[in-house]
């Protein structure tokens, strides 16, 4: 309808606050921001002049305190970091160690993972959907996603005990074996899924206002996101290649059948588009793999203490905002020598600046809002 | 034609708009749809999945005996330093032999995560995750808890 | 009751807001201290003055709006009159709005409606 | 069959009776300044726990059920909540503006109230101009949200309420034209008048598609006049935190509050008036049995179901859509309500003149 | 492009680099002053397009500092990781944040966290830790905190 909004494609340059600024907070305690995110951000009337973030409210040094915790103790703070996709953050250190120790994962614990990775990719994209929402003003979604989120959530807690940060997943397969009731759980699930998805069109994305809030606003081009180092759906979403499900197969990916989601736009609505196709591939895969779980060990036997190698171990995993890698330099001793996260969140972040100028304080919520930034995540 | 496109314009943007209000309307008027749990009111009812890590409990039987040899395992495991096991001497009332044993086995809530950990590192099956949740105190010392019972005992043949 | 109604409504609202803030003021406890009475920006201490000149945008929009406001005023005994008068009503506000249109126009081709 | 006005009458003739023509008068000013309080107070309770009904029942929740029965006095809880915290004042503002800023907002909602009629032959001035002065006073609102905005010394409240002044300014353009639509029809800017007119039914049905038009323009515009989502972009919490009124608290912001619902009530008791026929029960032409049975439900009823529908329908809007960009905002008002009401206005005097209306 | 591919192309480049093999990737190292010669190189090489800065860190050695790059081709999907080592006492090295501007905000998590000082830097602040930290840098090896770490 009304849609006015010019792609700003060349960030406008603008100098020094000068008279007629305000420099406003938002954040750490701000609605929008998520957690305790602190923007400064600099204003001429509406018109954002400058972005900059402010991090650490909620450092704990992650990185820090793997570096005195042994190869199966360090799995569980990673949890921590990106509470959305912990099963995916769990995965990719669960990876890098059987990396290290060379350690064959059984086919059962592998789909184990598969499966849950992917429910877990669509949890954190339904709290996406209602936060994002949320921050546009409409409440009402919020409260819609949740119904199925939490759907999953009861899945996660039967099986793995837990249901926001679970520790499932250990160096050579998972903790446990599955729970009787999860095939049943999940065909539930997908059924209510199926059942529900048309009305996040209706409400949202079908919505005038919301495609008017959304188109436009937030433009990154392809090399930008490539120079700023976006990954996951803001990547995507320019159409950058970026899936590293794809690029980079790891665990069974590579055997699977579904597709990159590609848009080309740019803006926060293709992010936007990205995120709810990627629902439908993650379903997609549960329902491949749902029926074919085969039978065996659930945990490859492996010693007591571990050890890595000495050596360089560099992993990355597809989280659901994007690469998650680690980065492990051992010595050869329980604990790693050095331990690095590459955070999806925290490069996204960083192009924040670049999206944003000269466009208006709401376009700063629409534009965050798709980049999906999880405050632990980007913090450590 | 301009006119067109501008009516066009308008009657898409009101359909979108009579989609959504349709979807919230129907919503407004099924209360069955309605997802709410009462959470204190359902406390009898409330099913918690068997697997659920509340807390670290250790089971005793009938006797007063539990499975924990006080090997440490479980101290060792634990990322954060949740467990503290104290042990003593026991002297078998039969052989005469001395025999280590616990004397305290002390678990801080407070600190634990509930990652699970010291289970799985457990190589008797002494101890497990209760479904439990209702953790709130007024002081936070009353978190730290003596899981073995007193007056209890390795149960017999478990090493 | 007539007009003595405004000004029965005047001293209603002011006394209802006077009583509910003296209630308020008698009921509650107040302290005071240097955080609380800082301007609330999110946990962080204001930087400079918010008391600035600074581009509120829409100084174009308030000066036709007074036109068109102006216009509204105008429209009202017309618009009583309408059904008496009959086609000539018509005819003179198709072209009163005619002008004005072409104004408006006018004003959204220089961009005037346009928040900056 | 009772009614309102021969209640007011007899107490007229009651009182008169008693004390005498000038102390009479003066009874019945307080007499009515505590009604209107009353009523202030009693749609300030039923319009909160009506709103969050009705977000919970449309984000599937059960929404406040402690209070009372189904927690229907959730919001005498919230009244009494608000009563005892402490409302703070930030050094650094211009207290005087800040302290009379609830003030004029509750005025202007309040002044609002004079010229409604809540039932047959009841109103408390059966002012000539009905139409006019609605419109005068209730850009007066704009007032008070600048100087609390102002005054506060915060940088999202001046942002809140500047672009409030431009909302509130531009909006007021097509709601002011969705009401000529109704004074041309009718011939007059009395609101008696416009009921009166609406006797062989309401203009709604009576006045074909232009007035349709019409009403939506109306309930679009004052929805946003009334700062309501989707316009709510002087307060809008996930970019302002609380815009105008980020710095008010206890009963200063409880006024505030107040002082929207209220003017949320008006507006749609305008609208029920204007479009609906206020207290008019349903007559449909010259059916004159169904007119005769519609007639004994009470006009009180008709007036506040209809004004409480209305009020529905602006809940509604705001717990589906989400907000709107200021300029988008503006954008809709100058480039598709302002040029759509002028010309629904022109198809109406075609109407009009031609007598196509019913 | 394969590692010994990699090799060969890397060392026509730069001949001082020094070659490591062994992980997954080629481990170049190269003279801190290289760097940024080198990095715009790696990124506008007609055959390396190096164009993915996915990885930027350092690690504390005792001895000394080591800067590690790990690059990817988006385009052509092989990968490098460049090394660089630096003095313990006075880090020094020249930004890349010019080349691929997620250096940013990764440069000043570094410098941060273990005092490396990028030269030419845009904006070279603390980012995660509060004012009053310079000076300090948390993730080397003897940094000690009696009040915010607690030791298990």
């Amino acid at each position: 309808m009304y849609r006015e909004t010019e792609i700003i494609k060349d960030a406008p340059q603008f100098g020094e606050p000068g008279f007629g600024d305000l420099v406003i907070n938002v954040g750490p305690q701000h609605p929008a921001t998520h957690g305790v995110l602190h923007l400064i951000i600099t204003l001429n009337g509406e018109t954002i002049k400058d972005i900059k973030p402010n991090l650490g409210y909620i450092h704990r040094s992650i990185e820090k305190m793997c570096e005195s915790l042994t190869y199966r103790q360090f799995i569980y703070v990673t949890s921590r970091m990106d509470y959305l996709s912990a099963h995916i953050n769990n995965h990719a250190c669960a990876l890098v160690v059987e990396k290290g120790l060379q350690v064959e994962v059984p086919e059962r614990a592998q789909v184990i993972r598969v499966l849950f990775d992917e429910l877990t990719r669509i949890a954190s994209h339904e709290l996406w959907w209602g936060a994002m929402a949320m921050d546009l003003g409409a409440f009402t979604p919020f409260f819609h996603s949740f119904r199925e989120r939490e759907t999953i959530n009861v899945i996660m807690e039967e099986t793995c005990g837990a249901r926001l940060t679970m520790n499932y997943y250990v160096p050579g397969g998972v903790m446990w074996d599955l729970h009787p009731d999860f095939q049943k759980r999940v065909k539930d699930f997908i059924t209510l899924y199926k059942k529900k998805i048309h009305e996040y069109d209706e409400l949202v994305t079908g919505n005038i206002i919301f495609q008017n809030r959304m188109k436009g606003i937030g433009y990154i081009s392809p090399e930008d996101v490539i120079s700023y180092g976006c990954t996951g759906p803001v990547a995507r979403g320019s159409g950058v290649h970026s899936d590293i499900r794809k690029v980079s197969p790891y665990s069974i990916y590579s055997k699977l059948d579904f597709d990159e989601v590609l848009e080309t736009g740019g803006d926060s609505f293709a992010r936007y588009v990205v995120r709810i196709k990627e629902m439908h591939q993650s379903i997609k895969i549960i329902e491949q793999l749902i029926d074919n779980i085969p039978e065996g060990d659930f945990q490859a036997k492996t010693k007591a203490v571990l050890k890595l190698p000495k050596g360089e171990y560099y992993q990355s995993v597809e989280t659901a905002r994007g690469e998650l890698g680690v980065y492990i330099v051992s010595e050869g001793g329980t604990t790693p020598y050095r331990i690095k996260f590459r955070s999806p969140g925290f490069s996204n972040l960083s192009a924040l600046n670049h999206m944003i100028k000269g466009g208006k304080i709401g376009d700063l919520i629409a534009a965050m809002g798709t980049l999906d930034l999880v405050i632990p995540d980007i913090d450590r | 034609m301009f006119i067109k496109d501008y009516i066009k314009d308008i009657a898409s943007a009101l359909k979108s708009l009579a989609t959504g209000m349709k979807m919230t309307g129907y919503y407004f008027t099924h209360h069955k749809e309605i997802i709410t749990e009462q959470y204190p009111d359902n406390r009898d009812t409330l099913v918690l999945a068997e697997r659920f890590k509340g807390e670290v409990v250790m089971p005793h039987d009938e006797n007063n005996e539990h499975a924990c040899t006080g090997c440490t395992s479980c101290e060792l495991a634990c990322p954060n330093g949740s467990i503290k096991i104290i042990t003593k001497f026991d002297v078998d009332a039969e052989t005469g032999k001395r025999k280590k044993a616990i004397d305290t086995w002390v678990y801080h809530l407070d600190l634990c995560t509930m990652c699970g950990l010291c289970v799985e590192a457990c190589p008797t099956n002494a101890i497990k995750m209760a479904p439990t949740f209702e953790h709130s105190v007024f002081d936070r010392n009353k978190l730290v808890k003596k899981l073995n019972e007193d007056g209890s005992k390795v149960r017999a043949g478990v090493e | 009751m007539g007009a003595a109604s405004l000004i029965v409504l005047i001293i209603a609202a002011v006394a209802f807001s006077t009583i509910a803030i003296l209630i308020a003021k008698v009921v509650t406890k107040s302290t005071t201290n240097k955080q609380k009475g800082e301007a609330i920006e999110c946990g962080i201490p204001t930087k400079g003055p918010s008391w600035i000149q600074f581009n509120v945008g829409y100084y174009l929009f308030a000066l036709i709006f007074l036109i068109f406001d102006v216009e509204l005023v105008f429209l009202y005994p017309w618009a009583v009159a309408v059904k008496q008068t009959g086609w000539m009503a018509l005819i003179e506000i198709v072209i009163f709005f005619f002008i004005l249109f072409a104004g408006f126009l006018y004003a959204h081709k220089k961009g005037a409606l346009k928040w900056v | 069959m009772w009614s309102f006005s021969e209640i007011a009458k007899n107490i007229d003739l009651w009182l008169n009776d008693l004390v005498g023509s000038t102390w009479a008068l003066v009874l019945e000013m307080v007499i009515a300044g505590v009604a209107v309080i009353g009523l202030f107070a009693a749609l300030g309770l039923v319009l909160v726990i009506m709103e969050r009904k009705v977000a919970a029942w449309i984000q599937i929740r059960l929404g406040p059920n402690r209070v009372g029965p189904k927690g229907m006095f959730q919001s005498m809880a919230d009244t009494v909540k608000l009563l005892v915290k402490e409302g703070m004042t930030p050094d650094g503002a211009d207290r005087l503006l800040f302290n009379v800023a609830p003030f004029i907002a509750m005025i202007v909602a309040m002044l609002l109230m004079a010229p409604i009629a809540f039932a047959k032959d009841f109103q408390l001035w059966d002012m000539n101009i009905g139409v006019l002065y609605i419109t005068a006073v209730s850009s007066l609102s704009v007032i008070g949200i600048l100087m609390a905005g102002w005054a506060s010394n915060n940088k999202y409240s001046l942002l809140g309420a500047m672009r409030s002044g431009a909302q509130i300014v531009s909006y007021e353009l097509s709601g002011g034209l969705a009401i000529l639509a109704v004074v041309v029809l009718t011939g007059s800017i009395s609101l008696t008048d416009i009921i009166k007119a609406q006797e062989n039914g309401w203009w709604i049905f009576k006045g074909h598609i232009p007035v349709i038009i019409a009403f939506i323009i109306y309930i679009i515009a004052v929805t946003a006049e009334t700062n309501r989502a989707p316009f709510d972009l002087a307060e809008a919490e996930s970019e302002l935190t609380a815009g105008f009124h980020t710095e008010y608290s206890g009963m200063k912001f409880a006024l505030f509050f107040l002082a929207e619902y209220i003017n949320v009530f008006i507006v749609c008791a305008i609208g029920a008036t204007l479009f609906f026929g206020g207290w008019m029960p349903l007559h449909i032409g010259n059916w004159q049995a169904f007119n005769h049975i519609m007639d004994y439900i009470p006009s009180s009823v008709w007036f506040f179901g209809k004004t409480f529908f209305l009020i529905f329908l602006i809940m509604w809007f705001r717990w589906t859509f989400p907000r709107l960009r200021i300029d988008q905002l503006l954008n809709l008002e100058w480039k598709y309500l302002l040029p759509i009401s002028m010309i629904n206005l022109l198809l109406v005097t075609l109407i009009a003149i031609l007598g196509w209306h019913f | 492009m394969t590692n010994e591919e990699l090799k060969v192309k890397l060392t026509e480049l730069l001949p001082s680099a020094t070659f490591e093999e062994g992980g997954e990737w080629l481990n170049v190292y190269i003279e801190p002053a290289a760097l940024p010669a080198f990095a715009k190189q790696l990124k506008s090489d007609e055959v390396l397009q190096f164009d993915f800065l996915f990885c930027l860190t350092c690690v504390d050695w005792k001895t000394h500092l080591t800067m590690v790059y790990h690059l990817r081709s988006t385009k052509l999907q092989h990968a490098v990781v460049v090394k660089a080592k630096l003095d313990r006492t006075k880090p020094e090295i020249e930004t890349v944040s010019d080349t691929w501007r997620t250096a940013e905000f990764h440069e000043r998590e570094v410098y941060e966290m273990f005092g490396v000082h990028f030269l030419h830097h845009p904006d070279l602040r603390l980012l995660i830790l509060p004012a009053g930290w310079e000076g300090k840098n948390p993730m080397r090896k003897d940094f000690e905190d009696p009040v915010n770490m607690i030791k298990l």
